[in-house]
């Protein structure tokens, strides 16, 4: 057994209102940032969680992403882990 | 003598703020719109509270930036008196007005109820009615009002005199229940450098007649127009 | 959304023909699906509503045009299996401005001013996603205020969970309550009340009813109305996204092929638009440059595009290509049923579209000119200038078939009815236990953790906070307050549907006088299961008898409400929950009174009838032996007028310190929450309560027609004296003891062997942590079976 | 120029109280999964942004965090860029 970082990020489902996207983006647009897109405001939790290895961790992480951290019909989820690579269009 | 309230989209206090002015104080007030580049010639500028921007990001975050915030920051350099109040706290903080930070409240929920308030430092242009030591009654709403700031900073403003409200219980003991959100030594508002800028959590301007249930802020609005009267120039 | 048809349209004759002003049947739209029986059947509409749907059009709809019938014709828009019922409800009064059929019930309240208010439910959308749907709902009630013209000033919230052992109740309540707040306080609108209550009979099922009232000048009241050929349709605030087509009528994987995810149905609440969006209403509809403006609530653009048509008599045309949308690629149906939040339609004066938008735009909204008012009396649709739905107004909008249906009792109910409690009541033996028990339920207690979770007095006017008899505003510039209740016990109305729905009015009234405000007006949310089965619909009917005759009685009329109906899950439904909101008028806010007792050494008295010991259906039944059985308590509704105005008499003569409804508990916990007042400095009891009942009635019976109040002992003569006066019986219980005292009830005489006996102290600790200590466990369990 | 996916993760200063944190450690505990630790809650605003190249999206984003994003009273900000690898001790 070993501990593993864990990062998970929480955005709202794509089609939601997102108000504080909109919020963030209407404020860096008026600060002068042009050539934004897409802003989308979510949440992130990060954990450490024994495990016996990395697949084992993330497999947890998933188990409590489904259980409490994100709620499924509003919110998607992303797990990272030390290494992984950040994927192109999450 | 004009105090000027400026409304952020979201602020919802800037009326209250307006009505104990002029129908209990009985004081010049104007509204400000935030888009607004001129303070027209306020004496004294109050940031209402409120959900300004619907405190998305980080309450006052992005109100900060408002057009009108300019000139708040060059008024307040000069010497202008700025009170913040709730919302408004949040915004002085963001824009570097005043020090620290407000999180969340630790326990997490929104927290409207009647607090007690220790008058700390009654030698602030706010503060002068009051008694120092003496126990005001009025409203919080808010569910970010959790006062932080880096050790240093807390022991510059304890040793300053910058600590104008603390959190107290009805007996004016900084008990850990008197203390509705956690915030760093019981802070309920604080002063800048230079004692022309105030911020607080608490409301005010909800405590102002009786029929409300308290008129322990009215001493906040009455101290700083008879700061303003006494510092006016004598009319020409 | 409304109860009552205009003009007596419903059932309007023989359905008006397909020839509308453009005279072309819309051609069935590429990738639409076919209309297949199954299909209709997805919509909700049965074989002879289709029938009926194809009659008004004279020949097949199109998928939009179903879809559109289908979202009207819902129980929810059309009132089906209510409506015939409603029309029992009275609805008059010399004082009543605006009645139901409008977005909100607006009342005279003298000196040129008018009080719009209105309850809403947004159960179901709560029951998937808690906190956006009690968010949502809070966002739907502030819009039907404000598009009336008036500027919100309270709201309140009536709710219902099962118990809170379960994870999930606490997971559902816990996120209704923060979805409430959140919402109202970033609007920056004051609670000053509401009820909760928990029971096995909401297990699955929770109910989220909120209120609003609001102020305006009586000339500034406008309608929901389109009128005037030529003038511009704008659809104004939020973009138009995916939220809630499925909440219309029905789920279904047919509706295009995206996958699930790009149709999402939560609703996603932004208070910080509702803001802005009430500013900008409030300026459009004072600055003269429109004539009527809607809500986009419930089957959005379809419903509030078409009632505005129905109502006035006109016609509308609208693109939806001109819709400004969050997401691309949405068709019609999607647009014209989205129930995005934070959207008005408004009917500007044709040529003044340039003026709305300089509104709005410095509020940072948008306002887009979508259509037309038209004289045909047609509904019509198009995209990008091609007709996708044609449907004349009045048959959509008022032609929904209604029904009358079987209604018979539940077996089941009569048998817990006629339960004897005599056992139960043998059974009790500690009445100090079962005392703090009581105190300890979370329908008992304080309800402290919510309501400090909700701004109570932002706009600096309330004058009685939510945790006494009803909530207070100050109404400015007068000397005038506003209260506000809402109340229903649902064990009384499982039991007793019409007994127990007189009990929620009078219950309601009596909350008002005792803060002094004479009852003016009724708001109603009639909250029940699947109205199919005979003994639901048994149900509804007995409950709105039941409202009808004591609202009659009250003189207080119903302006307004809402039918939230299939309250069920896996079959079982919830229990019939008729919600009254009631409104009622000080003539004199400076004569108003609190629940709490004043001062040591005053008199407490009982007014109003005996104490029979009224055990049905009671907290101490579910509490001490887990039932709801037994005959609710009787209601006198003849007595219980008298008891209010006498109660009203008294207030106005300063004579009355504290006044309380004596309900749920019975006395001995009305004692207790006159004792412990806000918990700031809980004052002894010593009192003793009589009468033929044993003392478990005694102290927990439940009897109607009673409010305990206290007074200066100088004023005891004077108090009883007008007490006869007004024909109500007033018994002396005890008096008022000193600061952290002792609170004792005695039952019966003073034989010490059947009291209660515990320092105050005690008492308010056991009845402030009643919520709290159940809601410690941070509970956030994912709700395992969201979809109810 | 192109448009660049980034996303930026903001956490509560180390040291900092972190209520939010507390309470889902303690209701995943609650929901029986042990051997979780250093539960920290935070924030996550993801955007697009047009840029010559991803060092000056890096370079934009970076900028936004300082001006609007991050409060450096109370937060510290990480930015992700597709095909980064997630740190080690972040
Ligand atoms: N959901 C709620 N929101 C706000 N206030 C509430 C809520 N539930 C109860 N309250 C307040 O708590 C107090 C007690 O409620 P309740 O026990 O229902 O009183 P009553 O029996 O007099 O109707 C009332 O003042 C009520 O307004
Ligand atoms: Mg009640």
């Amino acid at each position: 057994m070993s501990r593993h970082r864990v990062e998970v990020l929480i955005r709202p489902r794509p089609g939601l209102l997102d108000p504080e996207g909109k919020a963030i983006h209407h404020a860096l647009a008026s600060l002068g940032f042009q050539g934004v897109e897409e802003v989308r405001g979510g949440k992130s939790v990060s954990l450490e969680v024994e495990a016996k290895d990395p697949a084992e961790a993330r497999e947890r992480a998933e188990e409590m992403c489904r259980k409490l951290l994100a709620n499924p019909v509003m919110e998607d989820y992303e797990i990272q882990m030390a290494g992984d690579d950040v994927p192109e269009g999450a | 003598m004009k105090i000027s309230v400026i409304t952020f989209p979201g602020s919802n206090c800037d009326y209250d703020c307006y009505k104990a002015l002029r129908d209990v104080v009985g004081v010049d007030a104007e509204f400000r719109w935030h888009k607004d580049r001129e303070l027209g010639g306020a004496d004294a500028v109050i940031l209402p509270g409120g959900f300004s921007y619907g405190d998305y990001l980080r309450a006052g975050s992005i109100a900060r930036f408002s057009p009108i915030m300019e000139k708040v920051v060059e008024f307040a350099a000069d010497g202008g008196p700025v009170l913040g109040i709730c919302n408004g706290f949040q915004i002085l903080c963001e824009a570097g007005l005043l020090p620290g930070a407000l999180l969340r409240n630790e326990g997490l929920t929104f927290q409207s109820h009647d607090v007690h308030l220790r008058v700390e430092n009654a030698e602030t242009l706010f503060t002068s009615g009051y008694q120092k030591g003496q126990v005001l009654r009025m409203p919080i709403a808010h569910g970010e009002g959790n006062y932080h700031a880096d050790t240093e900073t807390l022991s510059r403003l304890e040793g300053d005199g910058r600590i104008v409200f603390r959190y107290v219980n009805a007996e004016g003991e900084t008990t850990p229940w008197a203390n509705p959100n956690g915030s760093a030594h019981h802070i309920a508002g604080i002063l800048n450098e230079p004692g022309n800028v105030l911020g607080m959590m608490p409301h005010p301007e909800r405590a102002v007649e009786e029929i409300l249930g308290s008129t322990d802020g009215l001493g906040i609005f009455t101290s700083l127009v008879e700061h303003l009267s006494a510092t006016a120039p004598a009319p020409s | 959304m409304r109860h009552q048809e205009r003009s007596g349209a419903e059932g309007a004759g023989p359905a008006t023909g397909t020839e509308t002003g453009r005279g072309e049947a819309p051609e069935p739209r590429p990738g639409d699906p076919e209309i297949t029986p199954e299909v209709v059947d997805e919509h909700g509409l049965s074989p002879d509503e289709y029938d009926r749907v194809v009659e008004i059009l004279g020949r097949t709809p199109t998928f939009t045009e179903l879809g559109v019938f289908s979202a009207m014709w819902s129980e929810h828009c059309g009132y089906k299996n209510s409506k015939r019922l409603l029309r029992l409800l009275p609805t008059e009064a010399p004082w009543v401005i605006q009645g139901p059929g409008e977005n909100a019930g607006v009342i005279d309240i003298g000196e040129g001013l008018a009080l719009a208010f209105k309850i809403e439910s947004h159960n179901h959308p709560s029951a998937v996603e808690p906190y956006q749907g009690a968010a949502t709902g809070v966002g739907g009630i502030l819009r039907d205020v404000f598009t009336m013209g008036a500027r919100p000033v309270a709201v309140l919230n009536s709710l219902r969970f099962g118990d809170l052992d379960s994870g999930r109740v606490r997971y559902l309540f816990a996120g209704v309550v923060k979805g409430i707040g959140d919402y109202g306080n970033c609007v920056g609108i004051p609670n000053i009340g509401g009820e909760v209550h928990f029971d096995r009979g909401y297990e699955g099922n929770p109910l989220v009813n909120a209120m609003c009232l609001g102020l305006m000048k009586r000339e500034d009241l406008i309608r929901g109305e389109a009128e005037g050929v030529g003038n511009v349709l704008m659809a104004v605030g939020a973009r138009t996204g995916r939220d809630g087509i499925h909440g219309a009528t029905f789920a279904s994987e047919e509706l295009s092929e995206d996958s699930e995810a790009s149709r999402p149905q939560v609703q996603v609440g932004d208070p910080f638009t509702e803001k802005l969006l009430l500013e900008a209403s409030l300026e459009l509809i004072r600055s003269g440059h429109i004539v009527g403006i809607q809500d986009m609530g419930a089957a959005g653009l379809t419903s509030s595009a078409s009632e505005m048509a129905g109502r006035s008599g006109s016609g509308v045309e609208l693109d939806t290509a001109r819709v400004p949308v969050r997401e691309p690629g949405m068709t019609p149906y999607e647009i014209l049923l989205s129930e995005s939040q934070e959207r008005m339609l408004v009917v500007a004066k044709k040529g003044r579209e340039p003026q709305v938008r300089e509104i709005l735009e410095r509020w940072e909204l948008e306002a887009k000119a979508i259509g037309a008012v038209t004289d045909d009396g047609a509904f019509r649709v198009l995209e990008e200038g091609r007709v996708v739905a044609d449907i004349p107004a009045l048959p959509l909008t008022e032609g929904c078939p209604t029904y009358e249906r079987e209604g018979v009792e539940s077996p089941e109910v009569i048998g817990l009815r006629e339960t004897d409690l005599t056992p139960y009541v043998d059974k009790e033996t500690d009445l100090e236990e079962a005392f703090l028990e009581l105190l300890s339920s979370p329908n008992i207690g304080s309800k402290r953790w919510i309501y400090e979770q909700y701004d109570t007095t932002v706009r600096t006017q309330t004058v009685v906070r939510p945790g006494g008899s009803a909530g207070v505003i100050r109404v400015r510039g007068t000397r005038k307050g506003i209260a506000a209740t809402t109340d229903c016990n649902g064990r009384y109305t499982y039991l007793s549907p019409r007994r127990g729905a007189m009990i929620a009015v009078a219950e309601a009234a009596r909350n008002l006088v005792c803060v002094g405000a004479l009852p003016t007006a009724v708001t109603n949310n009639l909250n029940f299961g699947n109205p199919l089965k005979p003994e639901i619909y048994f149900q509804l009917r007995e409950a709105v008898l039941g409202m009808a005759e004591a609202c009659r009685l009250f003189e207080t009329p119903v302006t307004g409400g809402n039918v939230s109906l299939y309250n069920e899950t896996n079959g079982k439904a919830v229990y019939p929950t008729p919600v009254v909101g009631m409104v009622g008028v000080l003539e004199d806010i400076h004569r108003v009174t609190t629940h709490h007792f004043q001062e040591e050494g005053d008199v407490i008295v009982l007014l109003g009838g005996e104490t029979h010991g009224a055990l049905g259906g009671s907290e101490w039944l579910y509490v001490r032996h887990g039932q709801v059985a037994g005959d609710p308590p009787e209601v006198d509704l003849l007595e219980e007028r008298r008891l209010q105005h006498g109660v009203l008499a008294l207030i106005e003569r300063g004579i009355v310190r504290s006044a309380l409804d004596c309900s749920e508990g019975g006395l001995a916990c009305a004692l207790a929450t006159a004792a412990v007042g806000e918990g700031e400095a809980p004052l002894g009891v010593d009192a003793e309560v009589e009468g033929k009942a044993g003392p478990v009635g005694l102290l927990f019976g439940e009897d109607q027609g009673r409010v305990l109040v206290s007074c200066r002992p100088g004023d005891e003569g004077e108090l009883h004296r007008m007490a006869k006066n007004h024909g109500i019986a007033a018994r002396r219980l005890g008096t008022v003891g000193g600061p952290r005292g002792m609170f004792t009830v005695r039952a019966g005489t003073a034989a010490t062997a059947d009291s209660i006996r515990v320092p105050v102290d005690e008492v308010a600790q056991v009845f402030f942590d009643a919520i709290p200590h159940r809601m410690k466990v941070v509970e956030a369990s994912r709700p395992s079976s969201a979809s109810t």
